[in-house]
């Protein structure tokens, strides 16, 4: 009990408790400013509580989500806060992952040593399998999807058409971190964003299928109105539809919050509870904590 | 009673040399201890050191002593330290709580978190909002006051804790000049009717000629110069310490180098 | 402090009336868990009493009691925020419902169904229902108001701070995310080109939000704790909404009807 | 025009004339910013814009690269109006460096932030390397290249947000408060790039509170008031005791070394260059 208790504090400093609100903000701005500034269609808005899981723990990563939709809800500055309230539920297991994986190092910088590149591939293996299979599982009814949109059923499998959709933005975004940071831990992190997505999708759909009948007012319904076409239900055709984009918002969620955190200065990060975990023991001594400025 | 710093050496966690140090230091109540020198020479870390929040709250090593009224700054809680020394940064916007919808609650935050009796709080929250100056402020909203009238609330937040002591980074850095005059102006009226004693770090020379008792300067972490303000400030050493001489000075030097006297006509026109 | 009337506690502390922020009219006046619990009761019968009678009811309820106190036109707003959803819902619905065989008229491969038109409607309905009886509960309790309630029910300071920050920290974060937009335009970023050439604006948005953030938080951590953040004990609240008996009666009301509303669901008999 | 010392990345397309006519803004909350200025800016001219804050100062330069557009009036580049200009094709020939650096830096690598700007205007490779290293040394951060931006305090961050818009090579060059928060050393630095665009022949236009900067780096200054320009001139008539009224007005001190020449009966002397001169002319202060 009492160790619990210290381990709940140690992820509550003063400092974490000064992030939250910051990273709630951020949650709440960020996303909406990316649609609206630069015109992207990506959602973007967990940010702050991926970054607030890696860099303190589970329980501040799952209270900053938490909290985040619920502040959007009741006071609803911009964007489409007056729905966002029910999915607190998915904001907070993602920032409960995102601590998890903030604990178990996966935000870290790796060189390309053997054993590295031997955990990044077992890793993408892992990943591959588990999507693999929820992807089965999800679209394991007949090829409505093809019927519905390809003239020639049985041209696609579509979980299988769905799963290389997946696999080929994860694919990419790897390829392109390895190439602009030549950092294996990048692999990592995108895994972890694919895993949340996946989970995020499959929290998420009972809630979009109850409350909003399985919609959500932007582009993406005309997924689901494809898959209802081909005659799922509202809760398959809602789970479909996340498991398509979910996966790829947060593969590029967690992909900016990599390149983030491995930006920050070392001096920031490291006087986090889980400071140690992201600065890694690959640093040198060169990039340890410099002199505060006047 | 005095804030002391006695031979005190320090170096953030992580670091693996000193970024302060050696330094003795003493600021008594009543007094303006000015420090001045260039960017990066440990002004800001010896303040969190004469505040006891460094090693307290951000970590590393502290080496030497330092007391705050004879009571050993490290044994003391951050809400302890609170209570006998203020401490203010340069930016108001990062000092002030943003839960608060006018200034009179912004100012009642700190003794709120010690738990005092509301007449208390009251009390003391009056009593701060006229020591600097703002009680005509004390129904707005904190969130919209220009630069120099957020640092003075930053700084009747931080006197509503009744400190002895105060210490000032930069406090007006980022402040045009009415505002500069507001900061100065509050603190020479906390020093008269208070009796605080105030460690001063400030860049603007000419607010530590106008305030200041003594001034030191720092260069890499170390004192090297001290003494009396108008002693430090018309040192030679100053500008190649980084430090811009006050204004009165300069022209001094100007005429001075040109080969004309320093008259007491000129002097006199100076001041 | 008594928590019986919020003005009895005025006068024994003399707050300025801009502190105590009496609300005005019987709603607003209610206090903020008990507006809290007529929300969950109203949500709760939208979604579970079956057909039109849930939402008509609560939809009703909820305009009678935005025109008592006069937010009417805040409600509309809410409304309209939630268009895009509503057209989608109904659109989506009206042509392609799981199993509707029930067409209006079919227009080529175009077949809009009667089930769809009333899936939709009562989805839309549902939707609205729970949006205002949220919506309506912020518009009629200050924030404050209701950190303070949560606080009196035992919500400690640092939830209290995280809640309060965020919310004033969401238009900060806007004028922030204003002016990086602006930095990084003047610095050549494109907003108006192709996709690609967009998407490589992301990290040059985003990062200096999450940096500059962080950079603000040693400095927010450091004046929080000099302004006895960490103190030992509770916080003292300079303002306690009024819980009055009509208040506790209200609440035991609305809980009724939440438990009569699921048993009665539960039994099958509104089914 | 080829200035001493650059490079063959370094050429500087000539500066176009500024000019502000009857310009009004009015923020979308409704505060009236801007009060029908006029204003115009010739070639290679050297400004400052002093006034207390909120006095417009800020929103009239943000009109020069189009980040703010008029809501009344017009501002022309080289005499053509630029309202159907994106602001990303401005930039090329403005740049705009802001008060708060960490509003901007969002790189791991201090190159790479000052290399962001010049790579959006289409410059690679060599060149860009070039420029990167150029504005860098300009600003005496040639050694902190490899560095993380964040791992530099404050001033120096600021001097890294100047470079990386140093490095776009922008005819006009547009700087808010350069010197806050700078050392005297970081002011020297600032000083020297200021005087070099200038030699340059780049229009530079700074916003600033700090008077002998003003009085001692630019040959024009402009005081706003209330989002008018009340007073135009040189320092000398800026900063003589005719116009001293409305300096006091606009909540502005005038240099030391004015005060100093207006009580001595030596006419203005807004520099202590030309107070010593001034002296020397009229046989003062000589025991």
């Amino acid at each position: 009990m009492a160790l619990l208790k210290r381990w709940v504090a140690r992820q509550f400093t003063t400092r974490v408790i000064v992030l939250m609100p910051v990273a709630i903000a951020i949650n709440i701005v960020l996303g909406y400013t990316v649609q609206s500034v630069l015109k992207l269609p990506i959602y973007v808005d967990s940010i702050g509580t991926i970054l607030v899981g890696c860099v303190a723990g589970p329980l501040p990563g799952a209270a900053t989500g938490i909290l985040s939709n619920l502040i959007w809800q009741y006071a609803p500055g911009i964007g489409p806060g007056s729905q966002i309230g029910p999915f607190a539920i998915t904001a907070g297991v993602i920032g409960l992952l995102a601590g998890l994986w903030g604990q178990l190092g996966l935000f870290r910088p790796r060189r390309g040593h053997a054993l590295n590149i031997a955990a990044a591939v077992v890793a993408v293996v892992l990943i591959g399998v588990l999507a693999l299979y929820t992807y089965g599982r999800a679209f394991e009814s007949p090829d409505q999807f093809a019927n519905a949109t390809f003239k020639d059923p049985g041209a696609f499998d579509q979980s299988r058409f769905f799963f290389l959709a997946i696999m080929v933005v994860f694919v990419g975004l790897v390829s392109w971190a390895l190439v602009l940071r030549r950092d294996v831990g990048a692999v990592f992190a995108i895994s972890a964003g694919l895993f949340t997505g996946i989970v995020a999708a499959i929290i998420s759909a009972p809630v979009y299928a109850f409350f909003y009948g399985g919609l959500s007012g932007s582009g993406t319904d005309a997924i689901v109105a494809a898959f209802r076409a081909g005659g799922d239900s509202l809760y398959q055709a809602t789970l479909k539809q996340g498991l398509l984009s979910d996966p790829i918002d947060k593969m590029i969620t967690t992909f900016i919050v990599f390149f983030l955190v491995g930006n920050l200065s070392r001096r920031f990060v490291a006087r986090f509870p889980n400071g140690e975990k992201l600065v890694g023991p690959e640093v040198q001594p060169e990039l340890a904590p410099k002199p505060e400025a006047s | 009673m005095a804030i002391e710093l006695g031979s005190v050496r320090y170096r953030y966690a992580g670091s693996a040399s000193s970024v302060l140090g050696p330094i003795d230091l003493r600021v008594e109540p009543g007094r303006v201890v000015g420090v001045a020198g260039a960017n990066e020479s440990g002004k800001s870390t010896l303040c969190l050191v004469a505040a006891g929040l460094a090693p307290g709250v951000i970590g590393g090593r502290l080496e030497g002593s330092v007391r705050i009224d004879g009571v050993d700054a490290a044994t003391l809680r951050p809400h302890e330290l609170a209570q006998r020394c203020g401490l203010l940064f340069q930016h108001a916007s990062t000092q002030l709580s943003h839960t608060t919808a006018t200034v009179f609650e912004e100012v009642a935050f700190g003794p709120c978190n010690l738990g005092l009796p509301v007449a208390e709080v009251v009390t003391r929250v009056w009593w701060a909002l006229r020591t600097a100056g703002i009680e005509p402020l004390a129904s707005r909203d904190p969130a919209r006051l220009s630069g120099g009238q957020g640092q003075l609330v930053a700084l009747a937040s931080v006197l509503a804790l009744r400190p002895r002591y105060l210490i000032l980074d930069e406090p007006t850095s980022e402040l045009d000049p009415a505002g500069t005059q507001l900061v100065a102006e509050a603190l020479e009226r906390i020093v008269r009717e208070t009796g605080a004693g105030i460690l001063l770090v400030e860049h603007k020379t000419d607010v530590l000629a106008r305030i200041a008792d003594e001034v030191v300067v720092l260069d890499h972490g170390a004192v090297v110069l001290s003494g009396s303000a108008a002693a430090v400030l018309a040192d030679p050493r100053l500008a190649e310490l980084g430090v811009e001489p006050p204004a009165g000075v300069r022209l001094e030097r100007a005429v001075r180098a040109s080969g004309l006297e320093w008259s007491a006509e000129l002097e006199e026109a100076v001041e | 402090m008594t928590l019986s009337s919020v003005a009895s506690a005025a006068v024994i502390s003399g707050l300025p009336d801009y502190v105590i922020r009496e609300p005005r009219g019987f709603y607003h006046s209610l206090n903020p868990a008990t507006k809290l619990s007529v929300a969950a009761l109203e949500v709760v019968a939208a979604f579970v009493i079956p057909g039109w009678l849930g939402p008509g009811l609560v939809i009703a309820v909820l305009l009678a009691t935005a025109a008592a106190s006069r937010t009417l036109r805040g409600l509309m707003v809410i409304g309209l925020a939630a268009l895009p959803l509503v057209v989608s819902i109904m659109v989506v619905n009206l042509f392609v419902l799981p199993g509707a065989s029930d067409p209006i008229v079919r227009i080529g491969p175009l077949a809009p169904t009667w089930s769809g038109l009333w899936f939709g409607l009562m989805t839309t309905a549902r939707l609205l229902a729970f949006s205002s009886a949220v919506a309506l509960a912020y518009m009629t309790t200050p924030i404050d108001d209701l950190l303070a309630d949560l606080a009196r029910r035992g919500l400690g300071r640092r939830g209290m701070f995280v809640i309060g920050a965020a919310v004033q920290m969401v238009p900060r974060t806007i004028e922030r995310v204003g002016e990086i937009t602006d930095a990084q335009r003047a610095r050549g970023m494109d907003t108006e080109g192709r996709i690609w050439r967009r998407a490589r604006g992301l990290v040059p948005l985003a990062a200096p939000v999450v940096f500059g953030a962080l950079a603000e938080v040693e400095e927010r951590t450091m004046a929080l704790e000099a302004r006895g953040f960490t103190a030992p004990g509770r916080q003292t609240l300079l303002r306690v909404p009024a819980d009055r008996s009509i208040d506790r009666a209200l609440r035991w009301l609305a809980l009724a009807g939440v438990v009569a509303v699921a048993a009665l669901r539960l039994a099958g008999r509104m089914g | 025009m080829t200035a001493p010392g650059s490079t063959a990345a370094g050429s500087i397309a000539p500066a176009p004339s500024v000019e502000f006519e009857g310009v009004s803004f009015a923020y979308p909350d409704g505060t009236r910013a801007l009060e029908e200025v006029s204003l115009r800016i010739e070639p290679g001219e050297s400004v400052a814009v002093i006034g207390q804050n909120g006095s417009g100062k800020s929103t009239l330069v943000r009109h020069l690269n189009g980040l703010l557009r008029p809501t009344a009036g017009r501002v022309l580049l080289e005499g053509r109006d630029i309202r159907r200009e994106h602001v990303a094709g401005l930039a090329e020939r403005v740049g705009l460096a802001f008060q708060n650096p960490d509003r901007q830096l969002f790189a791991g690598r201090v190159s790479a932030e000052v290399a962001f700007g010049p790579r959006n205007l289409g410059i690679r490779g060599q060149q860009l390397e070039e420029r990167v290293v150029a504005a860098l040394e300009a600003v005496g951060l040639g050694g902190e290249a490899a560095s993380n931006p964040y791992d530099l305090g404050y001033s120096r961050r600021k001097l890294l947000a100047l470079a990386s818009v140093l490095a776009m090579r922008t005819p006009i060059l547009v700087l808010d408060e350069p010197t806050t928060g700078q050392d005297a050393r970081g002011v020297v630095r600032v000083r020297a790039v200021v005087e070099r665009a200038v030699g340059e022949g780049r229009t530079v236009i700074a916003i600033s509170h700090d008077m002998s900067f003003v009085a001692e780096c630019f040959r024009r200054v402009v005081v706003m008031r209330a989002g008018r320009v009340v007073v135009d001139g040189g320092p000398e008539v800026v900063f003589g005791e005719a116009a001293w009224p409305e300096l006091r007005a606009a909540h502005l001190e005038p240099p030391r070394a004015a005060v100093a020449g207006a009580r001595l009966g030596l006419g203005s002397t807004p520099t202590d260059a030309a107070l010593v001169a001034a002296l020397v002319a009229a046989g003062r202060g000589r025991g």
